[in-house]
This record gives structure tokens, C-alpha cells and sequence, in this order.
């Protein structure tokens, strides 16, 4: 971003509302519908003020029918609107999975390029709030593992409009995941560091590349969504013990950018993997693999800290143990550095 | 129904709607003054029942222990009516060690296989597993039934379809029972749903559809009692719609601004609970009688949530336990 | 109708029976003596439409090019009917390079934007987009429509009550048609639809209900005619359940064990594509005039699948291609 | 097997139905349901027989109502019967995951051990006989990936009934993938290593256990299903090379046996892992960083084979370009060789 422009601190809620207003203004095709969307303003914010903007035309609460309203923007996509739909947790993709990966994601396949599929899927991930284990989960793998699907996931309000902005755009069908941690919504608790300065003017964030946060020589950490945050805060930890640590905020799993780790690994040679989902087939696994089998020389075996195998559990107690945290990544560099 | 049943299904509607209110007060500590759902000693969301209980103790009273009741996310009221260990329960919701599922679940997940009871947070997820409970009772000659609730809002859900179509396909022994409180979460039955009222939906399926237009334990009784008589009696599923209300936001924290100015104070002033109460000392109930059901009831749910509070925090490792069963569970 | 819009339904009906028969043909090829799906030149599911012509040519004689057709895993006679590039899809089928999508999709997927005909391979999977189709055209103000095409298996899916929901709650212009031809698979529709007639459930919509009797291209026509007709005009949705009939197995190689003795040569008796030929000419249409029209058919069926036949095979690259677009498409 | 055993040569399609028939003799409480299971015999051969031997209240044919069904064999399995259900093709679980991952996997853990799920959904992988993008999908890893669920694979006819025992009778979801390219179905072609010798009599293979078919020095090839078959052949090809190739057949992906890999590969120094699922997020990746999180030191960089991240492409001419096949297996050990 430019330095004349002018920004404010946004939370990531108001940053994909403010991304969804400009462009319904700009693109008459772009249309918002899903769950409690509309009169509500979405359940985690994010497309609050759009119906008093827009009207219930463009802002459409819809039924409890994922399968029915999904099918029903990829038709409308077909057709040449926009559509952003919503879902509400990432949770109950169990129910409406179908028109998203066979429908949507085959659109351009099946029809040789002729049809494309420009469609946002908003769902909301993560726990770490007491939600128990149908309304916790991540499933970054889950949606990163089918082909046709871009698969983008925000750490901060800047990239999260950027991202958004780009989504809506795209002629393909994006999952654009928002990790409730991060919202910014006082009652799921806010990680500060999400909270960014955002321009007021339209810009977009390139799917498919990740960023380097912080440059660094003795360790490569790899995060995405709230595990960025995590990286960050220990990166700081060992910092002071003389670590210094290169820090990859993925943003996209799909098309997972993996020059952007290689590269960085080639230079420092260890690696720790973050992310919230559960671990096995999952996406700190995938950056492992994707540095083993090219063949770079490590320091040290790299390390992947995921959520285990395991139903994300009620009790904070057990909750909060089984989470990947700040405190779990610095241990992870100070064994990868021993 | 004869007396006995009605006291009981009176005492169960105000322990029900005690519970709820110890739960709501314990909820709220540490969330004060900003609400962060993380906080306090029961995090995540919370749907609380106020209302709905005649929904619950009207079709509950038909049910034997070896009935099987599947639940919504919105599961106290049910839980109470169909006899679940109160402290266990109670435990469960606070995430503690003797807890239904040891704290794994919280409120949204009660299973309790003592008396046939589960709940879910997934629209539309327990229909099948109540068709299945009764296919597995008439599968084995037994005349044992199943009842799913649902919300108004879950039947748009395609869950609710393809399970009304196959229990009717199987003639399973199984009740279907629509809580119509009007809304899911922010939108109204009117702006989601093509009919007025769902259980004409049951045509689609053979099946009668019986809708229940007062919020009235009564009432609710009187249709479930046939619903019950026909499944149990080999007749097949039926689906029955009960006009009712929610008191409370759809969950907790929930600012309510979707609702129209004054529609809460309205359905205040038709709570069922005094309402029932008022019918049955008309009726020459003794005062004395009721006052002595309703502090044994509140007496139980204090109990209970002392319990909960005294009993044990999971160790962090309880956490990898039970993501299989290890043996046959007896 | 009038009577160049009968002609049209009759030849279209040759033209998708000539079709099916060509394709049998060729499917057949290399899978003698012993059948090899991945054999020959068209590998993979076969699903023939013979004998439901009628539902196809019967709908959308009624339809515009602008109009959006979404069909099923047995799609033939629809895109024809619909006015799919007949040498495009057939080289589709046969998996060449100027097939519709390249030779990536095959004979379930179909998609031919420039007459807005899709299919797809997944039960139920069509009727979504379709209501798609339709609020598009509703919300930029055009008066065409969209019609998606169903089994009366579908009938069961949970697509199919949310999408029909939807479309009556949006009051989309939108038909849903069922071919009715008794069987999903080897299943029977009696065992396992809780009605007779899926047409009764548009009730639970709020919507029209109709059904045909008869595997007639008039009735059909009459029919879709009322429902079209009520879409364009902002009417909203309606449900069309066609009795018809499958003369071929469910797929190429289909045993039909399951069907009773002698039902497949008492519905040959009832092929109606000779019927509706008879009809015609006891009104007097000249045999000649429907030769020609017949002649004309066969002819274009023959050059497609000649011109498929000599279209070359995609490059093992080309599998690479568009598994995203790249620009918006024009 | 013990030497005194009668066993005859069977296809993995009469394999499953044995199993199932002789188990629902021994257990009453064992059905199964799906459709076209029961006049028909099933789809895929698995269940022939069974009506005719047990009746229309044990085997039934279900309307196409996937959710209705497995969240019934849900109810029936916490009621204590032992329901086998059938997903007849895996691309179709877009319209019922939710009952499988979300109720089924959870049961055990949201009722803390009480509540079992005895269950066993099987369901046909696999592709490579024309039948394109929503027909020809794995999808082992998108299964693999989520917690309370157990996920075999038999590789030969031997397996699939040991397996098949050993499923019904886990208290615990267990989804059974066969593949239809070795289900010995005439019509869709045979792999002849999938038929294999089977005792008359009743045994179990353990799930979560991997097996070495053959020792090897060089190199180590990891495998499932029909890509065991792709690493024997090559292993055959290179064996006149001189190369000494160990093969591992998975046969449970979840839990996965890491031990059994891990240990090959300390003796090997050399990996190459074979699947047929989408490549990202997969299971070759999985067994990737396996190894290299254990930090073993290799001889030549992993190599994995599966799927590329793409549509099945109908046209022979591209499916079997894009498949993974044998040739391609002894390519890559030669390239890990060089
Ligand atoms: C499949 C699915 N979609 C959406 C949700 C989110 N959600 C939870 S409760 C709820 C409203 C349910 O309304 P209703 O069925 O009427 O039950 P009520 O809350 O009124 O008791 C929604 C949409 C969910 N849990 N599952
Ligand atoms: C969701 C889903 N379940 C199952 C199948 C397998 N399948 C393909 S066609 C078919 C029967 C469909 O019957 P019907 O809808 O009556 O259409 P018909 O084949 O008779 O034209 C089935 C079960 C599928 N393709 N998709
Ligand atoms: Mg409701
Ligand atoms: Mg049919």
C-alpha cells in the first residue's frame, strides 16, 4: 500500500464488510447470501450493513439449506453474477459438500474452460472459544486437498479486504476462510495483532502467493490464520535468546505457494510448520513434505505442530492443552535449534 | 392425562426453566462487562429453552425409559423431560470430569444411553439417528419408539426429508416433533419457509401431520399421545408442528434487534409456565401442593449446579481419551 | 400446439432415438465377447434415455435459447431436445478434442453455455443450479426461466426439498420435471417413495403439482406449457411428475434381473415414439413429409458421430487445461 | 493362515460378500443397507447373495437418501445392532458427510466412551475406466484427515475379508474403501493380484497394521490398494536392474502405522510413496513427512506419486496419462537410484 493513502485500524469483520460494500457498489453482479446474512449482518459481522446498503434483492437470508443455496449461486454464477455465499461454520461443509467440490469446482473442467464459477464462500474456522467439537474445526486440508477450489485464509484486516476484494473477482470459485479468533468480534475475544490499517481504497491481496513476514536466518516458521500470530509472538519469545526467525504467513493453501517456503528453508535451513487443523493429511504436514522431497538439506528434522487426531474437546482445561500456541512453537524452535 | 402426569409435567416444565436460569446466571459471570463467550466458567454458546417446555414435558410424558429422544442444540428442556441425570448433566454443560461425556461435549452434545437421550449442533443431524433407534426397536420385535425434535427452521433442511421419507418407506416407529419457536437465529419461519405450516409437509411423506396450535403442555400431550399410541402400535411415523415461543435470544448474547418491538413482552405475558399453573389451581389443585413440587424442583437444580461447580476440571490429557471405544460398552 | 412444433417433438424423438442407438453401437464396440467398461472407444457409465424422449421434446418445445436447461446422468434426449451442438457432444462422449469440453467430462457432463444446457453425474445435483439460473435472470429483469430434469429416485435426495423450497420462498421462475420411469437403478419407486405420485409433494412448496399420465409428448406439452408459462409471467415454480418409461437397462451392461418378466416387452409395446407417429398421420400428416423428417434426422445423428469418430484424441497435457478459467469467458 | 486351512481363489467382491454373509450368520445384529444392495447384489459385486440368504429385514435396499441412511445406521448402531452401510461410489460423499464425521466419528467422544458406533460404510474408489471427475475419485485423505474414524483398504482378496471381519465386529465407525479396479468385476477389468487365495473360515486383519510383502534393501515403496500393485510391478521391472525394493501395503490409513514405514526406511535410506487420490493434502505427502519429521537420513530425496491436482479427465488418452501406474513407480525408483 502507498503511504498517501489513508487507512484506519479495522478489525477483520468490518475489513471483508468493507471489501463486500465497495464491490456490490462497483459490480452490480456481486450479490451476498447465506444464514442470518442480511437483517442480522452476519453472525460474525462480516456482512453487516450491506442490507441497508444494498437491499434485500443483494442481501439474501436464506433458508437452512446449504445444499439448496450453494447449488443455487453456482447457477448464478454460471450465469454471470457474483455471488458470495456464506457459511456459516466450516464445520457443517458435511452437509452441502457436494455442490461445492463436484459442482462448482468441475465447472470450468467439465465445460473445457467455457464455464467459469466466480463464487466466494465465506465460512468462518477455529476454536479456542468453548464452541466443542461441531463448531471448532478448521478443515484447511479438507477443502485444500480437491482440485478446482482456491483456498485463501487472512491473518489481519489489511490482507483480509485485499484477499476478499481479490476473491470476488476471481472467475473461479474461492473458499475464503476467516478464523473466529481473529474477527475481532469483543464477544469471541480479538487477537491485537489482526487488527490493521486498512486503505480506504480498493486494492487486492494475489491469491496463491504467501508473504514473508519477518526476515530471518536461523529458522523458517510457516503459519496461516491465527497459527501466524502464534509464529509471531514466539519468534519474539526466542528472539531474545538470540533466534532469529523467518516468519511465512501462507495466506492461500490452494494454490499452495511453495517456492516462497523452499526458498526460505534453502536459506535457513530448519523449519517449523503451524496450523490449527487436526494433523494427519493436513496442511503442516504438507509444507513438510513439500520441503522433503525437494531435497533441501536441513539442520534439523522439521516440525510440525498441528491440533492432534482427536474431536475438538469442550473443557478449556483440555481445550487449550490440545490448541497449538505461541508456547508450543517456541518450544518447537528451541528443539529444532538444540 | 390424569393428574399425577400433569403435576409432573408442571414440575418439569419449572425445573426446567430453573435450570436454564442457574445456567444463564452462571454463563454471564466473567463475561461482565464485556461479553467475550470465552470467558467465565461455561465458555462457548448457549442456547437456553424458555418457552419450549410444554413442547418438551407434553411429549415426554409419553415416553418410557427404553424410548429413545434425539435433540437439537437447544437440548435442556428436552434432557430434563426425558429424565437425564440432572448433576451429570449439569457437569457436563460446566466441562467437568463427571460430566455426561467428562466435559468433551458441553451443551450441545449430551448423550446419555441410561435413558435413551443425545442431542447435536448440526441442523437436521438427529432425524436419522431416531429413525435408526426405531427400526433398531422394531427390528427386534420390540414396541419400544423413537422421537426427534427439531426447530421450524430445520425443516428446510435435507436432512428432514430424506429421514421422513425413509421412516415412512419403513413404517419405523419413530414421532417427529417440530418446535416452532418462529425464528432460526435471526430469520423468521415466514421468510425461509414455502408453507405456513410444516406438518402439512407430512403428506409428502404418508404421514399424519398434526399441528399444535397453543403452546400448552395439554395440548402438546394430546397430540403426542397419538403419535405415540400409532408408532408404538405398528402404525408408522407421524410429524407433528407445536406453535411455541423463544423467550430468550437464540443464544446467549444475542441483542435480539431482528425482533419486533415488543413481541418479547407479548410472549412474556403468555409464559406457559404461570399460565399452567394458574389452569391447575383453577382446577382446585392445592396451592400448597404446586409451591412444594416447585421447591423440590429448584431444589434439584441447585443441587445440580453445585455439583457442577465443586466437581473437577479434565486433566489436559482426558483429552485424547474416548476417541474410540475400546471395548463393547455394557 | 401447432402442428410444425408436433413435427419438431417427433423428429427430435427419432433424432435422440437414432442417437441412443448410434452410441449403443459404439459403446458396444471392443467390449465383445466379454464387457469391459474401459473397453472400446466410449469407456466409462452409459445411460440411455430410450423411451423418455417424450419428457424432453415434450418440455422444451416450450423453451428459449436463453432459457436454462439442467439435466441429469442420463441427459441424451434433454440436450437434444434443448438444441445442444449435436457433433459437439457426440464428440464429448466419444472423448475427443472438440468435444463440448475436450473430451474432460464425457457423456454425464455436458455443459453447451450457447443453448445454457448443463448435466451432471451427482443425484440431484442439478436442481440448485437451476434455481440459480432462474433468480439470475429474475434479478436482471428477463422473462426467461430455467427447468431442471430429475429421476423420480431424485425425488428422495435432499437437494431436491431444499431447492424446491427455496424456489417457492424466492418465487423463482423455475420447472422442476421428474421423469418417472419407475426405477432408480434396480430400485422401484414403490419401494422406496413414501407417495405414489412425487407431484403431490409440490404441496409442501406451496407450488402446483402436475402429473402426466401418459408418456406423451402432447400431455408433456400441455403440461410444461401451463408451468412455462406461469414462470415467465413471475408465477414461481412448479412441479411436473412424467409417468414414462426406460426401455434399456440402467446403464450399458444392466442385467435388469430385477424387473418382472416380460415388463420391458409390454413397454416396447408402448414405445412412444411409433405411437405419436400413428397419431400424426391418423390426422393426416403425410407419411412422406414424416419420412423426410425422419431421413433428415438419422442423417445428422450419422454425421455427428462420423465427424466424432474422426476428431482426434486430446494430448495427455490437455488434462492440465482448465481445471480453472483464467479470464471471464465471452 | 494356518497350512490346514481350505482356501479357494476369490475375487475381493466374493471376499466382502463372504465376509459379510458369514458374519451376519454369526452375529444377528449385523445388516446391511444401501442401495442397491439387496435385489441387485450391490453394485460392485459385494453383496450377492446376501437377500436371498438373509432376508429383506437384514439387507436393504435404501432410497437415494445418503444422509437418511447412515445417520439410521447411526441410530441403529448406538441401539446396539451393527449396520454395514454402502456409499456406492466415495465422489458421493459430498451429499452425506455429515452423519459420517461430524455424528458417527464423535459418538464415542461426545458421550466420554458410553455410546459406541459399530458401523462399517463401504464404499467404491478409483478410477481408470472412463468414468470421469464425479465417478473415478479416492478421497482416501479427505477420510484420513478426520478424527473418530478408521479407514482400511484392501489391496487383494485375502485383506478384504480379514479387514471386513475385523470392521463389523470394531465398536467403532470404520470406513472400508475397495477399489474398483481390483473388485474383480468382469466389466470393469481385473487386476489379477487382487484375487488371492482365502480361507473358508473366519479371520481378522488387524486394522492400523501395515504389511511388508517383500523385503528389500534399496529402496522402500509405499503403497494402498491398487497402488500396491503399481509398486510390485515396478519393483519386479527393477529388480533385473539389481535394485532390492521393500513394499509396504498401508491397508489402514487411519490410524496410520508410521512404525512399520519408519523402520523400512531406516534401513532403506530410499521412499517412494504411491497413491491414487489428489496429490496435495494427500497421503503420499502424509507418509513424506512421516519420515521426514522422524528425521531419518536419506539417501536420495522422498518421491511421492499420486494424482495430480486436477479433475479426472474423461478421455483415456489423458486419464491414463494422469494416473499413477507402475511405469511411473519404476521411473521414480530409478531416479532415487541415480
Ligand atoms: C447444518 C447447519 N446449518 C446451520 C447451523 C447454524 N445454526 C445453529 S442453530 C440455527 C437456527 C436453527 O433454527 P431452528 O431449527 O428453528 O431451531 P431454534 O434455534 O429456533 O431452536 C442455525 C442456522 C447449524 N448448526 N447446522
Ligand atoms: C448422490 C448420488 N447417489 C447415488 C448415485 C448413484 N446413482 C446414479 S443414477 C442412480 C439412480 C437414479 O434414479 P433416478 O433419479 O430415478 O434416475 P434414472 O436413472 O431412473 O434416470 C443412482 C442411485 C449418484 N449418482 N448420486
Ligand atoms: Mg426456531
Ligand atoms: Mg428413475
Amino acid at each position: 500500500m502507498t503511504q498517501t493513502t489513508a487507512t484506519r485500524k479495522l478489525t477483520i469483520a468490518k475489513a471483508m464488510a468493507e471489501a463486500l460494500s465497495q464491490e456490490m457498489a462497483r459490480d452490480s453482479d456481486v450479490l451476498v447470501m447465506g444464514e442470518d446474512i442480511a437483517k442480522l449482518g452476519g453472525v460474525f459481522g462480516n456482512t453487516a450493513g450491506l442490507l441497508d446498503q444494498f437491499g434485500a434483492e443483494r442481501v439474501r437470508d436464506t433458508p437452512i439449506s446449504e445444499t439448496g443455496f450453494i447449488g443455487t449461486a453456482v447457477g448464478m454464477a454460471a450465469a454471470g453474477l457474483r455471488p458470495v455465499v456464506e457459511l456459516m461454520f466450516v464445520d457443517f461443509f458435511g452437509v452441502c459438500m457436494d455442490p461445492i467440490y463436484n459442482l462448482a469446482a468441475k465447472q470450468s473442467y467439465f465445460s473445457g474452460g467455457k464455464v467459469s464459477c466466480p463464487m466466494v464462500l465465506m465460512t468462518s474456522v477455529g476454536g479456542g472459544y468453548g464452541d466443542a467439537g461441531q463448531h471448532s474445526q478448521c478443515l484447511y486440508a479438507t477443502f485444500g486437498h480437491l482440485p478446482g477450489l482456491k483456498v485463501v485464509i487472512p491473518s489481519n484486516a489489511y490482507d483480509a479486504k485485499g484477499l476478499m476484494l481479490a476473491a470476488i473477482r476471481d472467475e473461479n470459485p474461492v473458499i475464503y476462510m476467516y478464523h473466529k479468533a481473529l474477527q475481532g468480534m469483543g464477544w469471541l475475544g480479538t487477537e491485537p495483532g489482526s487488527i490493521a490499517a486498512v486503505p480506504k481504497e480498493d486494492y487486492e491481496i494475489p491469491i496463491g502467493k504467501a508473504a514473508v513476514l519477518q526476515d530471518g536466518t536461523d529458522i523458517t516458521l510457516v503459519g496461516l490464520g491465527v497459527s501466524v500470530h502464534h509464529c509471531l509472538k514466539a519468534a519474539k519469545a526466542v528472539a531474545g535468546e538470540g533466534v532469529s526467525a523467518e516468519i511465512i504467513d501462507l495466506r492461500t493453501i490452494a494454490p499452495l505457494d511453495r517456492e516462497t517456503v523452499l526458498q526460505s528453508v534453502r536459506k535457513t535451513g530448519r523449519l517449523v510448520a503451524v496450523d490449527d487443523d487436526y494433523l494427519s493429511y493436513g496442511v503442516s504436514g504438507e509444507i513438510v513434505a513439500s520441503v522433503a522431497e525437494a531435497g533441501i538439506a536441513l539442520a534439523a528434522p522439521p516440525i510440525r505442530i498441528s491440533h492432534p487426531d482427536i474431536p475438538i474437546p469442550f473443557a478449556p482445561s483440555m481445550e487449550h492443552a490440545v490448541l497449538p500456541d505461541a508456547e508450543k512453537v517456541a518450544a518447537a524452535i528451541r528443539r529444532a535449534l538444540a | 392425562t390424569n393428574q399425577p402426569q400433569r403435576l409432573e409435567m408442571y414440575a418439569n416444565m419449572v425445573k426446567s426453566r430453573a435450570f436454564e436460569a442457574a445456567i444463564k446466571a452462571a454463563y454471564l459471570e466473567g463475561k461482565q462487562p464485556l461479553f467475550n463467550m470465552a470467558k467465565g466458567p461455561i465458555p462457548g454458546e448457549m442456547h437456553l429453552s424458555d418457552g419450549q417446555e410444554p413442547c418438551a414435558v407434553g411429549v415426554c410424558a409419553h415416553l418410557r425409559v427404553d424410548d429413545a429422544v434425539t435433540a437439537t442444540h437447544r437440548p435442556h428442556h428436552i434432557a430434563i423431560a426425558k429424565g437425564v441425570d440432572l448433576k451429570a448433566m449439569a457437569a457436563e454443560i460446566f466441562g467437568r470430569t463427571s460430566g455426561l461425556a467428562g466435559g468433551r461435549g458441553g451443551h450441545m452434545h449430551l448423550l446419555d444411553p441410561a435413558v435413551n437421550f443425545s442431542c447435536s449442533g448440526i441442523i437436521g443431524e438427529g432425524l436419522g439417528p431416531a429413525v435408526g433407534a426405531a427400526m433398531a426397536a422394531k427390528l427386534r420385535g420390540k414396541d419400544s419408539i423413537a422421537v426427534a425434535f427439531l426447530g421450524e427452521g430445520a425443516a428446510n433442511q435435507g436432512a428432514f426429508h430424506e429421514s421422513l421419507n425413509l421412516a415412512a418407506v419403513w413404517r419405523a416407529p419413530v414421532v417427529f416433533v417440530i418446535e416452532d419457536n418462529r425464528y432460526g437465529i435471526s430469520v423468521s419461519k415466514a421468510d425461509c419457509t414455502a408453507v405456513a405450516r410444516n406438518s402439512d409437509r407430512a403428506a409428502a411423506y404418508g404421514m399424519p401431520g398434526i399441528f399444535v396450535e397453543h403452546n400448552d403442555p395439554d395440548a402438546v400431550f394430546e397430540a403426542a399421545g397419538e403419535a405415540v399410541a400409532l408408532a408404538r402400535s405398528g402404525g408408522g411415523p407421524t410429524l407433528i408442528e407445536i406453535e411455541t415461543m423463544r423467550l430468550e435470544g437464540h443464544f446467549m448474547g444475542d441483542a435480539q434487534a431482528y425482533r419486533p418491538k415488543g413481541e418479547i413482552d407479548a410472549l412474556m405475558a403468555k409464559d406457559p409456565i404461570p399460565e399452567y399453573r394458574n389452569r391447575l389451581e383453577n382446577e382446585g389443585v392445592d396451592t400448597v401442593e404446586l409451591a412444594a413440587l416447585e421447591a423440590a424442583a429448584r431444589q434439584q437444580v441447585n443441587d445440580a449446579i453445585t455439583y457442577a461447580r465443586a466437581d473437577a476440571e479434565p486433566a489436559a490429557d482426558d483429552a485424547y481419551a474416548h476417541v474410540f471405544v475400546e471395548r463393547a460398552p455394557t
